[in-house]
């Protein structure tokens, strides 16, 4: 039987001045299982606390219910008192005697009074069904995952590994960099992007703690926080550890059919190739797909002419499974591509090109040695029109969203390209600036009054080739005149829009995902790097567009989340979540179908001697207790602790009763 | 044998009666089986979709009706009837209130089983390029063609059905194919003013005038169109239009049909022609096709 | 004949992160609300067991209100939306068991939203009230 | 007939296909017929089907779900063998569907035709593996006539109704156990802790069980009546069970049974659904 101590607060005036305490408390002694009940001024204050300390002792009481304030206020207050009382910590319940009955029900103190005893018997007859529950542990793998060799991913290995854990970082391409290392300078500082990228590169591919993995990609995942066990493919570089980066390999191989990708395709890319210069590994690799040898069985000039004997053609891709504790995503963008814009014409003229291959173009180490000209006919340009909100901001194309980037990278385009080249004369086609940052606005004021860029509201209607120049025509809606603008070279200022392939990619973790495919974190304000899988996060542009002081943060923020998990000897998982009775399940799935965390897993087991059937089990440290899975459970197999179906029941059988005995 | 319901428009009946001659002459030689809609009526451009949503969608559903009927799809050569037709289809598809009010008004059910197609797509999609190929007495060699879509056949973006909005290439592959040599233009889809053709003609001069320029510049030696309006603004006006810019044009303009007709070896007076402003005689004796 | 209010019973089921604490902050607003109703605790709207439902009505509840977050902003991020699906489909067949429609209501009330939780009960009680009062 | 559908699962038994075959045979008179259970390929001779196979053969399927099975199912009864698979009752595999083209089965106390053979779409059986005999299915879809008419009585009207039926049930629970969908291993009725359900027998507690039951098989039932027919007290159970079939289509736009490949209405969400009610 249980022996139940109530313990009724006058809250000040704030509940006594509305609710006659003494009556509930009386109330509450004439209810069977208590033992004691006692109202007090204050009883979230120290002495109100030892008075159910020591009401416990005295009285040998296993379970208490206090009727004061919100549980949302105090409940962990006094589980911190069981506990200390030597009790389980989840024997108390409160009854919500202030915010839900004197706040609220002044205007009349009888029922105000009836209400608190009856919500106090309801907590009373939900306690009197409470368990012991115990916090639950969960072994952890202290190693991190991070998936993207880009600012990102590289910034939140960094900071992993300064924390003293080990961190594998695994990049498809050949080396990692990622976008930041197309771009040519960054704003509203102009600092070269390489300067500020490569220290931290190099950092990378120094430390200790940080395995590389590049030309690598991730195939299979399963498990879960503190315990993932991931595929990664290791695809065949043709060139082994001995290699030494000097590059002789590229130089001479005389295969430059494909083009650069890298580099916007403005430029021939060799068969074996460096991703650029400063590449982390200087490790070259063979495209299989068009090197010579590989096509036709002759040429080998690489393994001739390399010092260190490190081209290895007969090199395997490579499957390892190694296990993780927690996974940061950090995959990244692609930017939109133009060619469904007819207005702007399919992609198919020449001198219309993306803003990163316009980073390409201005940029010292790109194809052009920094040399702003025509793709078409390498001549250097006079006029540049810059298009902004190219699938961005445009329901028409299915991207009604805002990439945020533009505005400033176009200002920064616009203002390189006068630094560069005075005689330049740049014009803006906008609908709205969108400088909202740190020196951002100001900054695109800089490109409007000291560099003369001319921005014009408005959209283009239409680019034709007239000639070798490009008649854009379009409007100003501010002084609603119809503009033609003779131009030598158009920029767009593509959108960003999640990698290919981010929905497959999302499925290996069950992550889920927007319309657009960017992925979803846990709560767009209070939970903005994890995501609804326990134990990974997500960071950078992969979760929605953003510049590179966000995802520097956002990325940091994921290496504290991680940190944060490792620093515990073992994974204390909160005991509220579901449990499977195992014999009364049916194996419908409905519970796999329903839950939100794929925190079930479906197994053959053998429930009784000799019966082995398809049951539910509830993955504990992946559960978070929402109880979906009980409400959809109709063979009442499912059970929600802390919140199960004796105690609901209860709950409600109690509320729907008249008051007794008062 | 292809077999669809032909819905000809007033136009086709008169200022633009060679298109309705080439156009079913063509068909004929082609064995395209045209069902010509009995009793078809007016299809609303464009004084009824401008006063009234339910008329305009309710005049083009009559002859719709009797198409599904008969389960045929339904064309018309003339831009403005297509899109009238597709139009109308479109707009009742996606408001159930105003199919109701329709069937209220025709007294009969739409279901919309019927699609619309311009001639352009029946002639070139549905009964191809190739087996036109097949068919060809005289090709058409050394004949430089601009072909011109205008605003009709490929807005609003949901009636250019397999083609592309803003750079078209139906009747490109069509000049192609008859051993002509398409004009790369910018021009293709843009506007000739028919709207303001009566009440600002200059308006229509100055838009007709670009697109004649243009595809002049372009070294078109013909300009082909397949839209009875396109036509009367670039061919009738362009005596004016010339005087206008002080340029001498003179660049006949043709409907595709009549181009057609000229690969499958029909003459001037089957095909009517004498009928333009601007005779098309010269450059196609010229070119050695007449 | 006019029913007393003391007479009146009805059962709130609140979820935890977005209903609950909205009636805490009705609370806090001190917005009077009348009292008759008796809220019961859950962690998620996606928790509620329409069982629960049944037999709170069984048990002689004359109204019972469901509320949770609004749709999209689940504490975890789904299970509203599995009883958005629950609730038309139990009032439906409550009815159909004779359990009047002006009994059974569900809403979505914010962490924020303190003023509305009032007006809800407000215009619960009204509803059940008038099927005591009129049948 | 007959023959045609022995010597179909003569020849599943003989080339083990399957373990068991359940059909019907003959029962005690003309009128009768019961489920047959045949494991022996000579045994197939006492199959038969007719106008008065009226059990749903479905039921047997949980029962036997370690083995191979060969079912003879009216084109009604082969959706209550698809949401058992969804529900993943047994594998797809493991069960052959011999779908029978029937014109209608007759209930021997009144002799009259179900009502829901009226308007039934499926005499010709779809889905199956094999199928016997052809069937002319009708073009009307089914109809909810009876209860939009009594959907349209006031609240206490139906109260009344429903206490009147209630009265008479006995919770003898075969409209339970006749029941494909109503497979739960321990059912929430025979439960003491928690107690959902009081064991005395009233009208207000056996309103309880069958309120809890309709509940749980909305949008898993696929209404084959026969807990209707099964019902000693003759309690309208269609009159519930239709509901549910009204409502998954009118809510939720979902047939049980007729789409492999959709999750059951309660199983799953869409971000669109409506509002309408909710303050």
């Amino acid at each position: 039987m249980a022996r139940i101590g109530v313990f009724v607060c006058h809250c000040g005036t704030n509940i006594s001045g509305v609710v006659d305490v003494s009556r509930v408390a009386k109330y509450a002694e004439s209810l069977p299982g208590v033992k004691v009940a006692v109202d007090y001024k204050f009883m979230c204050s120290d002495p109100g606390q030892n008075t159910i300390i020591d009401a416990i002792k005295t009285h040998n009481l296993d379970r208490i219910v206090v009727s004061a304030c919100s549980p949302r206020m105090h409940e962990l207050t006094f589980r911190n008192t069981l506990e200390r009382a030597g009790l389980n910590p989840y024997m108390v319940e409160m009854a919500n005697i202030r915010e839900h009955v004197s706040w609220v029900h002044s205007d009349n103190k009888e029922l105000a009074t009836e209400k608190a005893m009856k919500l106090m018997e309801m907590s009373v007859s939900k306690v009197r069904r409470s368990e012991v529950l115990t916090k639950m542990f969960a072994p952890i793998e202290k190693r991190a995952l991070v998936i993207g060799g880009g600012i990102a991913g590289i910034q939140a290995a960094l900071d992993i590994a300064a924390a003293g854990y080990k961190v594998v970082l695994v990049e498809k391409e050949s080396s990692i960099g990622g976008r930041m290392a197309q771009l040519d300078k960054t704003f509203p500082t102009l600092d070269c992007s390489a300067c500020i990228l490569t220290p931290k590169m190099v950092a990378v591919s120094q430390d200790k703690n940080i395995t590389l993995l590049t030309y690598a990609e991730v195939t299979e995942v399963s498990g879960f926080i503190g315990q993932f066990e991931v595929k990664i493919k290791k695809k065949a570089k043709s060139v082994n550890s001995k290699c030494i980066g000097c590059g002789v390999c590229v130089t001479k191989c005389p295969n430059k059919k494909s083009l650069s990708d890298f580099d916007g395709r403005l430029g021939p890319r060799k068969a074996i190739y460096t991703l650029f210069p400063q590449a982390v590994p200087n490790v070259p690799v063979i495209d299989r797909e068009t090197c010579t040898f590989f096509l036709t069985g002759k040429c080998k000039i690489c393994e001739k002419v390399c010092p260190t004997s490190a081209v290895d053609y007969t090199q395997q891709d490579e499957l390892i499974t190694e296990k993780f504790g927690a996974v940061v995503v950090a995959t990244g963008f692609d930017i939109y591509d133009h060619s469904s814009y007819g207005e702007y014409g399919y992609g198919e003229i020449k001198d219309v090109i993306s803003s990163l291959q316009f980073e390409r173009l201005i940029s010292s180490s790109g194809p052009t040695e920094g040399h702003v000209v025509r793709p078409s006919d390498q001549k250097e340009v006079k006029n540049v029109v810059f298009i902004q909100c190219v699938g961005s901001r445009d329901e028409s194309k299915k991207r009604p969203y805002c990439s945020r980037v533009c505005c400033m990278y176009t200002a920064k385009q616009a203002m390189l390209l006068k630094d560069h080249y005075p005689e330049t004369q740049s014009y803006v086609f906008y609908i709205d600036i969108r400088a909202a940052g740190k020196n951002y606005e100001e900054f695109v004021q800089r490109a409007q009054n000291d560099y003369g860029v001319v921005y014009l509201r408005g959209r283009v209607s239409k680019i034709y080739e007239r000639g070798n120049k490009l008649l854009v025509k379009g409007a100003d809606t501010l002084s609603g005149a119809q503009v033609e603008i003779e131009a030598d070279l158009v920029v767009l200022a593509n959108g960003l829009e999640p990698r290919k392939g981010a929905k497959e990619f999302s499925q290996l973790f069950h992550m889920s995902s927007d319309q657009y495919g960017f992925y979803n974190e846990l709560h767009p304000k209070l939970a903005p790097v994890e995501t609804a899988i326990s134990g990974v996060f997500v960071a950078g542009c992969c979760q929605s567009p953003k510049d590179i002081p966000d995802t520097v943060a956002m990325a940091s923020a994921t290496a504290a989340k991680v940190c944060a998990i490792f620093a515990k000897e073992k994974m204390e998982v909160e005991p509220l979540i579901a449990g499977v009775n195992q014999l009364t399940c049916s194996g419908c799935e409905t519970c796999y179908n329903v839950c939100p965390y794929s925190a079930i897993e479906m197994k053959d087991k053998e429930v009784k001697r000799g019966e082995v059937r398809h049951v539910a089990e509830v993955l504990e440290s992946v559960c978070k207790g929402c109880g979906v899975c009980v409400g959809a459970c109709y063979s009442k197999a499912v059970d929600l602790k802390g919140f199960s179906e004796r105690q609901i029941l209860s709950q409600v059988e109690t509320a729907t009763m008249p008051i007794t005995n008062s | 044998m292809l077999k669809v319901a032909y819905f000809p428009g007033c136009s086709l009946s008169s200022t633009a009666k060679e298109y309705d001659i080439s156009t079913r002459l063509v068909c004929e030689d082609l064995e395209i089986d045209l069902v010509e809609i009995p009793d078809w009526i007016c299809c609303g451009a464009t004084t009824a979709h401008i006063t009234s949503e339910l008329t305009a969608a309710a005049l083009p559903a009559k002859s719709l009706v009797w198409a599904e009927k008969q389960g045929l799809n339904i064309t018309s050569p003339c831009s403005a009837c297509f899109s009238r037709l597709k139009m109308a289809h479109l707009h009742i598809e996606k408001d159930p209130k105003l199919k109701k009010e329709v069937e209220e008004v025709i007294g009969e059910k739409y279901n919309g089983k019927t699609e619309v197609m311009h001639l352009t797509r029946i002639l070139i999609e549905q009964y191809g390029i190739e087996n036109i190929k097949a068919k060809i007495k005289k090709e058409l060699k050394g004949l430089k063609i601009a072909c011109y879509y205008g605003c009709l056949m490929t807005r609003p973006a949901e009636v250019c059905v397999n083609d592309r909005v803003e750079n078209p290439m139906l009747m490109d592959n069509l000049v192609k194919a008859l051993g002509a040599e398409p004009v790369k233009w910018y021009y293709k889809t843009e506007c000739c003013g028919a709207g303001f053709s009566l009440t600002k003609t200059e308006i229509a001069r100055k838009l007709s005038g670009d697109i004649l320029k243009e595809a002049k510049d372009c070294g078109a030696d013909l300009v082909m169109v397949a839209c009875p309006l396109c036509h009367s603004n670039l061919d009738a006006r362009q005596p004016e239009i010339a005087k206008l810019i002080k340029t001498e044009l003179n660049i006949p303009v043709l409907y595709f049909t009549q181009v057609l007709g000229l690969a499958l070896g029909y003459n001037s007076m089957d095909l009517m022609l004498n009928k333009h402003f601007i005779n098309p005689k010269p450059l196609l004796k010229a070119k050695g096709i007449l | 004949m006019e029913s007393k209010v003391k007479e009146i019973n009805i059962v709130g089921f609140l979820c935890n992160w977005c209903s609950y604490a909205g009636a805490d902050m009705t609370g806090l607003g001190r917005n009077i609300y009348p009292s008759n109703i008796k809220v019961i605790r859950i962690p998620c709207t996606g928790r509620m067991d329409p069982m629960m439902i049944i037999e709170a009505f069984h048990n002689g509840a004359d109204g019972v209100l469901v509320s949770g977050c609004h749709p999209g902003d689940c504490h975890y991020t789904e299970g509203n939306f599995y009883w958005r699906r629950r609730y038309p489909h139990l009032k439906s067949l409550l009815e159909h068991f004779g359990v009047d429609r002006r009994r059974f209501h569900a809403s979505w009330v914010s962490a924020s939203e303190g003023k509305k939780f009032a007006e809800v009960v407000k215009k619960v009680y009204a509803e059940v009230k008038d099927w005591k009062d009129n049948g | 007939m007959d023959k045609e559908l022995q010597e179909i699962i003569k020849k599943l038994l003989a080339e083990k296909k399957v373990d068991w075959a359940i059909g019907y045979e003959k029962a005690y008179d003309e009128l009768s017929t019961r489920p047959a259970f045949v494991q022996d390929a000579n045994d197939t001779a006492r199959l038969i089907f007719n106008k008065y196979c009226i059990n749903n053969l479905g039921l047997y399927l949980t029962k036997f779900k370690k083995n191979k099975l060969a079912v003879v199912c009216k084109g009604c009864d082969i959706a209550t063998v698809f949401e058992l698979i969804k529900e993943k009752q047994f594998s797809r595999e493991n069960v052959v569907v011999i779908g029978v083209a029937c014109e209608g089965v007759l209930d021997k106390k009144t002799g009259k035709q179900l009502e829901k053979c009226e308007n039934c779409r499926v005499k010709q059986p779809k889905g199956a593996d094999f199928t016997v005999g052809t069937g002319k299915d009708s073009a009307a879809p089914k109809n909810f006539l009876d209860v939009v008419e009594f959907e349209k009585k006031s609240s206490k009207e139906k109260a009344e109704f429903w206490n009147r039926q209630f009265e008479k049930c006995i919770r003898c629970y075969a409209c339970r156990n006749v029941c494909p969908v109503c497979y739960c291993p321990d059912c929430f009725a025979n439960r003491t802790m928690p107690e959902y359900l009081n064991k005395n027998v009233d009208a207000e507690e056996n309103k309880l069980f069958h309120m809890i039951r309709m509940q749980h098989v909305f949008g898993r039932c696929t209404d084959c009546k026969a807990c209707d027919t099964a019902c000693p007290v003759n309690i309208p159970l269609t009159l519930l069970t239709k509901k549910l079939a009204k409502d998954a289509k009118e809510l939720f736009n979902y047939e049980s049974g007729a789409d492999m490949d959709v999750l059951p209405p309660l199983s799953t969400y869409n971000e669109a659904d409506s509002e309408s009610d909710i303050l």
